[in-house]
């Protein structure tokens, strides 16, 4: 069993809040607020599925789906 | 039947509630008669002077309390000096000699029985002075008939307990009778 | 089943503030039913007033929004008639000790199977920003303007003492931990209480100068260890976390059936 | 045949009462001169399988029978003055979210601690008034033990028809004073199950909108259908709204399926009105004492009537207008200082005509008293 490899990083942006939240505790820095204050995968290839941003997340907005899902 | 209006008086723990609620539970549930039973509630009800008003009568009762009873008894000094003064002229007083000392005399039946002696004398136990003030009761004044008593008391009481109860019952009848 | 299926999703967005950290005890609340598998009708959540009592809108189970404090005597109600039933109940900081402290201590003391989930940001945020009893001295609310002089509940020291037979903390940075232990918590026969460290940015945050939600967070990874740590012996000032109480005792609902089966028999 | 006859307090004639109309559920906490109800239950509800619970207080203890109700239970709390008074903002909730519930005060003096063990009538207005916000309640009483057990089992019948709280009106005197009580063969009294909602799972389900008749079917919490239950305005399907249309329908829909029925929910006796030029109206146990006056004139050939309340609230205005139309004197007998007296000078054509006996100092009112105030406003002296 390989490293899980994100196969898409889901954000409901009209649930989303932009509370930065996921985006300062994502260990491999993937997200940013977009000019709409929501947030966005910047950097998906450096994703490592640890699902704790969807995990935090207060506005239940983030989905991370895994390759092997 | 005429209204019998009774007020049952002493110190909380004599037990003259249970009695008078015996005495009514009897009327009405073995000889099908009316009553109605009340008594003052309160921290009075431990120690103090403790009252009950029961009306027995064979057509409805709508005021429940009593104001002048045809009826009296009074289980202690303190129940006495409160209440003798509202005893109906030819009604009936009844007082325990060891708990009671009668001071005026009233226009009723003034009636004064070793109940609390006789009760220690002979069956030893003092909880059973309401029952035994019951039978006196009943047997001056024929409100209920003994068997009503007796059946409510099998009802209530423990197996154990019924014995000395009807024996008290019994011990106050012939008190009464003694007297007629 | 997937979290999405345990919500009402035409209410969302919901109302809390941005960076709010409700909805992060919402979302490992329903990871922690997801895992157990249980059936959205098997489950009643009980709520009572404020910004936590919401909860209970944005899930697809039976909910009861009820008054302020009073969410644990309802769910008595529904918990003593239907044993079957998996009662939550989330509650704010004063909605539980508060105006509802004595229901809380008496629904522990009762040993009833319910999860009581204290959602404790130490504010009415509803209302506006008051001091709650878990403010905590020298902190500053809208109505403790020179400082607050109350002194807090520990609000695990007050559950164990009132005899609640699972007690946790936790926090919203934790929500691993978070989602394992509501799930310990609900499948505990008896009265379990969850404390969940979370973050009111908009007031509690802003009014002692806490930052960011997710500062605020950062700061309960700081101020926290895991019951009996190294760390924690070291500095007593640290906020342990974990399961404190776990233990079997007689479950109330259980104790008056067997009250029905003495009366039915002595009868 | 012999058990069914019972020689009991009022407040165990209201028990037996309750279980006969299908009680499941009771919660309450100790209060003078309530308490005998709640012992009482704790013997008999596990007999029959269902539950006790002494709560912490009486908030804890109606919002307890409130959240039992909602899994399809009948429930009862009972208490006296300042537990009633605690049980306002509950009982709001319990109108506002439609849920039956029967909750009995055994009324004592007050205000505050006041006469735990005496007589008074004086929460009458607090049944009306109590809880905060427009709404209806229904509220009844009995005076004595026969009527109790069937006003008793009215209260849940009521409960169950208009889903509401019932308030069951007693007093220290029907509380505690014991009598004869005929316990009716089960289905000799018609009692009111719930109407349960005949929607299939699956199928929408609209918990908040009535039927045709304005009866509400209701589906058991952790039952089939998930719906939400708020003391907040709320739509058809329990969630919470502002919409000033939907706020304004439901508080209409309260306040009517009360006031629209109030022909249907008023119940009284009356005694010798037809030619009475003055009518006494008494409710309670002080109209024990209004019928022991009105029946010891009558045989003296004074023409003194009794109209005897049972339903206080929704109040039986016309009812009232009507049985007093000829009298010339009307006088309300009361244990408050005139909280029916007011509405039923509302309800008259001449208000002047209406006239108050009471007493307000924890002494049951006697025949005596109320002679006297007659004689007074007769204009016959002391």
């Amino acid at each position: 069993m390989g490293k899980p490899k994100l196969k898409k990083l889901h954000i409901r942006q009209e649930w989303c809040k932009g509370c930065g939240i996921c985006i300062h505790f994502c260990p491999k820095k993937v997200l940013e607020l977009d000019d709409k204050d929501k947030a966005f995968a910047a950097r998906p290839q450096d994703c490592i599925c640890c699902k704790l941003c969807e995990l935090r997340c207060p506005d239940l907005a983030i989905d991370v789906e895994a390759e092997d899902e | 039947m005429e209204k019998c209006r009774i007020v049952m008086s002493g110190s909380g723990g004599q037990g003259v509630i249970t009695a008078s609620v015996i005495l009514a539970e009897a009327a009405v549930i073995f000889e099908g008669l009316i009553a109605v039973q009340s008594q003052a509630y309160g921290p009075e009800a431990r120690g103090g002077a403790a009252r009950s008003d029961v009306i027995i009568s064979d057509s409805e009762i709508h005021f429940p309390k009593v104001t002048q009873p045809n009826v009296l008894v009074c289980l202690t000094q303190t129940a006495y000096n409160k209440f003798f003064p509202i005893i109906r002229p030819g009604g009936l007083l009844l007082t325990d000699t060891r708990y009671v000392t009668t001071e005026r005399k009233v226009d009723a039946k003034q009636i004064e029985l070793p109940m609390y002696n006789q009760v220690m004398e002979k069956i030893g136990n003092p909880v059973v002075l309401n029952i035994c003030m019951l039978g006196a009761l009943i047997s001056l004044r024929n409100i209920v008939k003994p068997e009503s008593i007796l059946k409510i008391l099998e009802e209530r009481l423990p197996a154990n307990s019924i014995q000395m109860n009807r024996n008290a019952l019994e011990l106050g009848i012939s008190l009464g009778e003694n007297l007629k | 089943m997937a979290i999405k299926d345990y919500l009402r999703e035409r209410f969302f967005p919901h109302m809390w503030c941005p960076g709010c950290g409700h909805g992060t005890v919402l979302n490992c609340m329903l990871r922690a039913i997801e895992n157990l598998a249980l059936e959205k009708n098997d489950i009643v959540m009980v709520s009572g007033i404020g910004c936590s009592a919401r909860i209970s809108g944005y899930v697809d189970f039976h909910t009861l929004h009820t008054i302020h404090g009073r969410a644990l005597a309802f769910a008595t109600g529904v918990k003593m008639s239907r044993p079957d039933l998996n009662l939550i109940v989330p509650m704010g900081d004063g909605d539980a000790l508060a105006i509802g402290g004595n229901h809380f201590i008496h629904a522990a003391r009762r040993n009833i199977d319910i999860t009581a989930i204290i959602m404790n940001n130490r504010i009415y945020g509803m209302t506006g920003g008051q001091f709650s009893p878990l403010t905590g001295y020298g902190k500053l609310a809208t109505t403790a303007p020179y400082t607050n002089i109350d002194h807090a509940f520990d609000t695990v020291s007050l559950a164990i003492a009132a005899g609640a037979s699972f007690v946790a903390r936790t926090t919203t940075y934790h929500a691993r931990q978070m989602t394992d232990i509501i799930q310990k918590a609900i499948q505990h026969k008896g009265f379990s209480v969850v404390e969940v460290l979370t973050q009111c940015p908009t007031y509690f945050g802003r009014k002692n100068k806490e930052g960011s939600a997710a500062e605020m967070m950062e700061n309960y990874k700081n101020i926290t260890t895991p019951i009996g740590s190294k760390k924690s012996q070291e500095n007593p000032e640290l906020i342990e976390r974990g399961i404190f109480v776990e233990k079997e005792m007689p479950e109330y609902c259980s104790e008056y059936k067997k009250i029905i089966q003495k009366a039915v028999k002595g009868k | 045949m012999k058990n069914q006859i019972k020689f009991v307090q009022g407040n165990e004639a209201c028990v037996e009462a309750a279980l006969y109309a299908g009680l499941d559920f009771f919660a309450g906490y100790p209060i003078t001169p309530s308490t005998e109800i709640a012992e009482h239950m704790a013997v008999r509800l596990p007999q029959i399988g269902g539950r006790f619970l002494q709560m912490e207080d009486e908030i804890a203890s109606l919002c307890a029978i409130i959240g039992a109700s909602l899994t399809g239970n009948k429930v009862m709390t009972a208490t006296s003055g300042p537990g009633f008074s605690l049980m306002q903002e509950a009982l709001g909730y319990a109108i506002m979210t439609e849920i039956p519930c029967v909750i009995v005060n055994v009324q004592r003096g007050g205000p505050s601690t006041g006469l735990p063990t005496h007589a008074s009538q004086g929460d009458i207005n607090q049944a009306r008034w109590g809880t905060h916000g427009d709404h209806a309640i229904i509220a009844l009483t009995a005076s004595n033990h026969q009527d109790l057990f069937d006003i008793t089992v009215e209260a849940f019948n009521l409960a169950e028809t208009y889903r509401t709280p019932v308030i069951l009106m007693l007093d220290e005197i029907t509380g505690h004073m014991r009598e004869r009580l005929h316990i009716p063969k089960p289905g000799k009294i018609p009692i009111v199950s719930r109407l349960k909602t005949s929607v299939k799972q699956g199928v929408d389900y609209h918990p908040y909108l009535p039927r045709e008749d304005g009866r509400l079917p209701m589906s058991d919490f952790g039952g089939i259908h998930r719906y939400n239950v708020t003391g907040l305005f709320h739509d058809m399907w329990g969630f919470p709204t502002d919409n000033p249309q939907i706020v304004h329908g439901l508080l209409r829909h309260l306040l009517d399926k009360i006031g629209n029925n109030v022909h249907l929910i008023a119940k009284y006796k009356e005694y010798y009105l037809e030619d009475a030029t003055t009518i006494l109206v008494s409710y309670g146990s002080s109209a024990r004492s209004a019928l022991h006056l009105v029946n010891n004139r009558r045989n003296r050939g004074e023409r003194l009537g009794l109209l005897e309340l049972q339903t206080l609230w929704p109040f039986p205005y016309g009812i009232v207008r009507e049985k007093c139309a000829n009298a010339r004197h009307v006088l309300v007998v009361e244990m408050n200082m005139g909280q029916i007296l007011r509405e039923v000078k509302i309800a008259v054509e001449d208000p002047e005509k209406v006239f108050l006996a009471n007493r307000i100092d924890g002494m049951f009112i006697t025949p005596t008293d109320i002679r006297n105030i007659l004689r007074l406003i007769q204009g016959k002296g002391v």
